[in-house]
């Protein structure tokens, strides 16, 4: 209605059903964009940076248009953002973490010492600390099982 | 929750806001207090989601074939049709909070009832998902016995899959109770130009669960 | 100097190119931390002193501080503790880059023990025999949970992460015995997961390392022989195997009826046990098996429910074969498989 | 029965009680229980973590003479491991995380803001009964379920062992809760409920320290929560999320584990550093030194903070690279905590001081810090580290800035503001007895842990090798005086709640905005919003006759 209000003015009624709907709009297209860009043949790592770039400009629309971020307090603003960079920072050290270590510390297939079995790591994820033709195959692989021949 | 009965109905046609907290000084600030302190719960629980992301990258590092496999076994039609729903479910609400600060009550409580079905229709989906892979016993950690996937890293791909989908679900389970809660208020018409926060804020933390989803659709079903 | 400074602070033998890096430091650090804390706490006392209240309602001047003081509070201590900083960071880069020419040691913690293997060499249980003079990288592994290798002589640690491999080097430096612990939590015996080094020449080490060998060949052909034996026997024989493989004999014994941290097995097999709640049972292979499955549901009087649970950790098979190793435990007759033998 | 009181401050000759006031406005349980008024929910508070601490101090207690001798002395492995894990989940959770910004800084807050509530009374009190929830449904879970792991839950021990660990862990889960509400409450307040002329830079520098503690509680709790949950999913259905065995990653879970547990360190010290600006002030009659400097460092603290948590993890298995960045990055705090100390001591240069309980714990805070602090550098320190990691100097160095500075933070604010609180006095030569005696026990407790670490004997050791006996006897000698100390701080003010003599609005002669209303507070805190026109530590121009102001009403 006309009735503007007595609180003295938070811009964001400015966003009217029009806009909003324009914003569902691009989100939708936006979703059928990754949708399709997942569909085209390319190297593994190219599809999470497209879908990554594609979800950030999503969710940027989300919050400043639905959420009103655009309009509101700089302080609400700032939380927000806030958390995601801690959200990164937390991102960036363990990967960096697991990028740099010890590579026995982390690798997936690490050589098998030529000690016996009973050095053998027993609890490993399938597929660790055996050579590869050794892998247990079949249905039902039990993880805790490696180790026994 | 006190919807006091002796407030009266004003002549625009909605009820006279609750009284100010006597330690506020205006309307104003109550309801800047109560958005900032709704953005700062949303902080937490980005951060909340965010030791779930860091796992995601981290196995995704270890178990490149198994997310790839993965992946490829989860419904694409049914993770695609959730992300439209909720997409909707989200406009229909941020039309919902924009009603409700007009004061225009039934509007906005027919906007948040259709937004409560789509989130309904969210945790239905997400049920037939469920369901497909207990069949499959395509289940994280112990229970995983899923033979198609191949490469080492499934019972954890799960884990990811179950616990950030199911933490997920939880959040959409509450954000509906919040709809719900604010759709009854509308129903007794008790927002306005002057007191609509609690529709706002619910309506921030249904959008919230949106960009939750928004993240974990393509990481878990694209790529 | 080092030497008092070593007293001073109760700190071990240095026993290895890296003690003394580490040392070094420790003092000077510690040095500074000694000066500045007695600095602001005499500083305070001389204030406290010279400024105690006079008068009871006496005024203060208003004083704030000067650029400079604040340039001078920010960058004194980050000058210290970058310098710290950097000689910290150039010994742990060095520590965790073993030169490519050591030799190499597998470690493997399990509860509660640690367990050290050459790679062409020999075996053992709780003692590393290593040469002086001459560095030696851990490859160190865990069966179970954390553990964390410490020699503090050597001022070396290194945690055991179940799965993967941590790698950590020293060049010790004085011949000699030093003790191992384990130094991340690991349960009830985590106190007791000691080990040792034993430092030799690098001659004396070079003819121990020979004879050792010597020794495991004859025991691999034993072992190559073991499995040649019949089915009847093999089983119990495949039962010990799992048994040690398992970590088993830590907590039971099999060579004397003696109870350790668990029940002793020997005569354990249809024997009338007294359970914590009162009941009593026998040992039948139903018990035995429920015991590895679920160890905390009956357990027997006098012992506490610290066994681990080994449902989906033994197969059936591995299981039944524990149960014909246990039955073959018997007092009144020798037992073809003694234990105490950890490969 | 009243205990000889003398205070350096001016004595308020004629200060009457108020008549009506927080304490009396409703007497019955319900009037508490049910209460929004944020000096009531404060007490609540004050009572719990009271509870928390002498649970915590006898756990501590029997940990201590455990360890009096080197094999067993008085309880089993098993129970060992049990009581330092309750130790220190009780201590950390039910203790020091709420302990300063839950009770002095619901009291106060309001009040130094010139507000009548915080934000959000209702959520204010429902974070209480969370804490309680959460409390209670973790010692339930420590007592009947036998929790071994040590606080610190490492993976795959808590997720493998056979003890219950599930509610412990949907326990500290819930006291999260509590925290972030009680955090996000007090942003909101300092934001949004300032009275006219507390502008940011007039805060009390208690506020600061509050503020910067708050957006720790709201940013890193969460990701606690997370891990919590997941641990507690792990242990019961087999996940594999940190579980080699089912390809999860240990050092994932100490990488989450520690971004919220570093950061917590600052959620218990931050407060407490607040609380020694408000109380040098006050005693030294004095200016605070570089009121900027203090107030920036606290916010410096706490983002720092953040980045600092894996110098945890430099020998589990982290990269070198990690370990640099870290380490670097910790050297960071040292340096803003070192900013803080110089103002300190500088705030007492050209001062009044009045050598009083609180100026004890006030000196006590200043050494504990400084050298807790300083140890904390050199255990940043990776080479270091390599050899005290998980030894009894890490043990040592993080009691003293708990203990140390936590407690002298604590005990300082219960001095300082007792007589704001209940108005009336405690005994100041009783508590001046106790305050030397819990700075000497501390020390006597504590300076023997650092060197057994260094001499290499590792934390969690239920039995040590025999060459760590003296060292040990020497520790739990301290522990006994520091329990003694406690003992008598809990008499006389136990008997000074009741007898003290009436302390009037501002017995110290404090600048403190929360000195302007009566002792004790009425529950709406002022009649009408007050305008602050100096600032909270201003001591230049008090007026001739400070005494007769104090006691106006």
């Amino acid at each position: 209605m006309a009735s503007t209000t007595t609180t003295g003015g938070h811009a964001h009624k400015e966003l009217g059903p029009g806009r909003l709907f324009l914003n569902w709009a691009a989100l939708i297209v936006l979703t059928l964009t990754t949708f399709g860009v997942s569909q085209i043949k390319m190297p593994v790592n190219y599809h999470l940076a497209a879908a990554l770039c594609i979800s950030v400009i999503k969710v940027t629309l989300v919050v400043l248009f639905f959420m009103h971020l655009w309009h509101s307090e700089g302080i609400n603003r700032i939380v927000f953002v806030t958390s995601f960079v801690f959200l990164l920072v937390l991102m960036f050290f363990v990967m960096a973490d697991v990028g740099t270590r010890f590579t026995l510390s982390n690798s997936r297939i690490p050589p098998m010492p030529r000690v016996d079995q009973t050095m053998m790591p027993s609890g490993m994820p399938p597929g660790m600390g055996q050579p590869p033709q050794r892998r247990p195959e079949g249905p039902g692989q039990h993880p805790g099982k490696a180790g026994h021949p | 929750m006190q919807a006091s009965a002796v407030r009266k109905m004003t002549p625009e046609g909605w009820l006279e806001p609750p009284p100010l907290p006597h330690h506020y000084d205006t309307v104003e600030n109550h309801q800047n207090a109560l958005r900032f302190g709704m953005w700062l719960f949303l902080g937490t629980e980005v951060l909340l989601f965010a030791g779930i992301f860091v796992g995601y990258f981290v196995f995704r590092t270890y178990f490149p074939e198994a997310f790839e496999q993965a992946g490829r076994h989860l419904s694409l039609f049914w993770g695609t049709t959730n992300t439209l729903l909720l997409l909707t479910s989200s406009l229909t609400v941020a039309m919902a909070h924009y009603n409700a600060e007009h004061g225009k009550n039934r509007n906005a409580f027919w906007l948040l009832t259709v937004s409560i079905l789509m989130g309904a229709g969210f945790l239905c989906v997400k049920g037939i998902e469920y369901h497909d892979k207990f069949v499959e016993a395509a289940l994280p950690g112990k229970f995983f016995h899923f033979t198609e996937i191949t490469a080492p890293g499934g019972p954890v791909f799960y884990v990811v899959y179950f616990f950030s989908t199911g933490l997920h679900a939880l959040h959409v389970i509450v954000g509906m109770s919040l709809l719900t809660w604010v759709a009854v208020r509308c129903w007794r018409k008790e927002f306005s130009p002057t007191y609509y926060s609690p529709v706002e804020n619910a309506g921030l933390y249904w959008h919230l669960v949106d960009l939750v989803w928004i993240f974990l659709y393509p990481l878990l079903y694209l790529v | 100097m080092n030497e008092f400074m070593r007293r001073m602070l109760f700190l071990p033998d240095q026993a290895s190119t890296f003690a003394l890096d580490v040392d070094h430091l420790h003092y000077f650090v510690i040095s500074v931390t000694m000066v500045a804390s007695l600095a602001v706490g005499l500083t305070a006392i001389a204030f406290f002193w010279k400024y105690r209240r006079r008068r009871e309602n006496q005024a203060t001047p208003f004083i704030s501080p000067t650029a400079g003081f604040e340039v001078l509070a920010i960058s004194v201590p980050l000058a210290f503790f970058l310098l710290w900083f950097a000689m910290g960071f150039r010994d742990f880069v060095k520590l965790s880059s073993p030169p490519p020419d050591a030799m190499d040691v597998y470690v493997m913690g399990k509860q509660w023990m640690w367990k050290f293997a050459y790679p062409e060499g020999p075996n053992s249980l709780g003692v590393l025999h290593v040469p002086a003079n001459r560095p030696v990288r851990m490859l160190i592994t865990s069966r179970d949970v954390i553990h964390s290798v410490f020699i503090p002589a050597f001022r070396v640690k290194m945690d055991a992460l179940p799965g993967r491999y941590t790698e950590v080097w020293f060049t010790a430096t004085k011949t000699g015995r030093f003790q191992i612990l384990c130094t991340e939590y690991c349960g009830a015996q985590h106190s007791k997961m000691w080990g040792e080094v034993v430092v030799m020449t690098p001659e004396a080490f070079d003819d121990w390392l020979k004879e050792q060998q010597r020794g495991l060949v004859t025991r691999q052909d034993l072992l190559a022989d073991e499995t040649q034996v019949t089915p009847q026997g093999s089983l119990a024989q495949w039962g010990k195997q799992v048994a040690v493989a398992q970590g088993c004999l830590r907590c039971h014994n099999v060579d004397t009826t003696a109870p350790s941290t668990g029940p002793s097995w020997v005569d354990l097999y249809q024997q009338r046990t007294k359970l914590t709640d009162g009941r009593e049972i026998i040992a039948d292979e139903a018990y035995l098996t429920e015991s590895m499955m679920e160890p905390t549901v009956k357990v027997v009087a006098g012992y506490q429910p610290v066994m681990p649970n080994y449902q989906g950790k033994l197969s059936g098979p591995d299981a039944a074969a524990i149960v014909e190793f246990i039955k073959s435990l018997r007092s009144d007759r020798t037992v073809p498989v003694t234990a105490g033998e950890e490969q | 029965m009243t205990a000889p009181i003398t205070t350096a401050a001016v004595p308020p000759a004629g200060a009457v009680f108020p008549k009506k006031h927080y304490l009396n406005d409703g007497t019955t349980i319900r009037s508490w229980l049910l209460t929004h008024d944020h000096k009531r929910i404060a007490i609540l508070y004050l009572v719990a973590v009271i509870i928390a601490l002498f649970l915590g101090g006898v756990f501590a207690m029997v940990i201590r003479l455990e360890l009096l001798t080197p094999g067993p002395t008085i309880i089993e492995a098993l129970t060992y491991n049990r009581m330092f894990t309750l130790h220190g989940l009780v201590m950390i959770f039910m203790f020091m995380i709420p302990v300063i910004p839950a009770v002095f800084g619901n009291f106060f807050l309001p009040i130094m803001l010139g507000a009548k509530d915080v934000a959000f009374p209702k959520w204010n009190l429902t974070s209480w009964y969370v804490y309680i929830f959460g409390s209670a449904l973790m010692l339930w879970g420590l007592i009947t379920g036998g929790a071994d792991t040590g606080w610190t839950f490492y993976t795959p021990y808590s997720t493998t062992t056979t003890t219950n660990i599930a509610p412990v862990m949907l326990g500290v889960f819930i006291i999260g809760f509590s925290s972030i509400l009680t955090g996000l409450n007090f942003i909101v307040t300092i934001h949004t409920l300032r009275a006219p002329g507390v502008t940011w830079f007039k805060m009390p520098l208690f506020i600061w320290a509050v503020y910067a503690t708050s957006i720790i509680q709201v940013l890193a709790t969460p990701v606690l929560g997370l891990t919590t949950l997941l641990v507690a999913a792990e242990h019961t259905f087999g996940f594999g999320f940190f579980d080699p065995a089912r390809g999860g990653d240990p050092i994932l879970f100490q990488h989450l584990f520690w971004f919220y547990s570093h950061p917590a360190v600052y959620i218990m010290v931050l407060p407490s550093m607040g609380v020694i600006s408000e109380v040098i002030c006050a005693v030294a009659r004095k200016n605070i030194f570089g009121y900027k400097m203090i107030a920036m460092s606290s916010l410096g603290i706490a983002f720092v903070g953040f980045f600092a948590w894996g110098h945890h993890l430099f020998t589990s298995g982290q990269s070198a690279f990690d370990a640099g960045a870290f380490a670097a990055i910790s050297m960071l705090v040292g340096v803003f905590t070192a900013i803080k100390v110089f103002n300190w001591v500088g705030t007492l240069y050209k001062g009044a001081i009045a050598f009083t309980a609180p100026f004890a714990y006030v000196c006590g805070f200043l050494f504990f810090l400084v050298f807790g602090g300083m140890t904390g550098v050199a255990l940043a320190t990776v080479s270091l580290d390599v050899h005290w990691q998980d030894t009894y100097f890490v043990v040592a160095h993080f009691h003293f800035i708990m203990v140390g500075a936590v407690i002298m933070g604590f005990l300082a604010a219960l001095h300082y503001w007792f007589p704001k609180m209940f108005g009336r006095k405690y005994p100041e030569n009783w508590a001046l007895l106790a305050a030397g005696l819990i700075v000497l026990g501390f020390n006597a407790t504590f300076i023997p842990q650092f060197l057994l670490g260094n001499a290499g004997m590792p934390r969690r050791y239920y039995e040590y090798p025999e060459r760590f006996t003296a060292l040990n006897v020497a520790s739990t000698a301290g522990a006994s005086l520091l329990a003694f100390g406690f003992v008598i701080i809990a008499i006389y003010l136990a008997i000074a709640l009741r007898y003290g003599e009436v302390a009037g609005r501002n017995p110290w002669g404090s600048r403190g905005y929360e000195w302007d209303v009566p002792s004790p507070p009425p529950t709406e805190n002022f009649d009408k919003v007050p305008v602050f026109t100096r600032g909270p530590h201003e001591y230049h121009d008090i007026p001739e006759d400070l005494a007769k102001v104090g006691h106006a009403s």
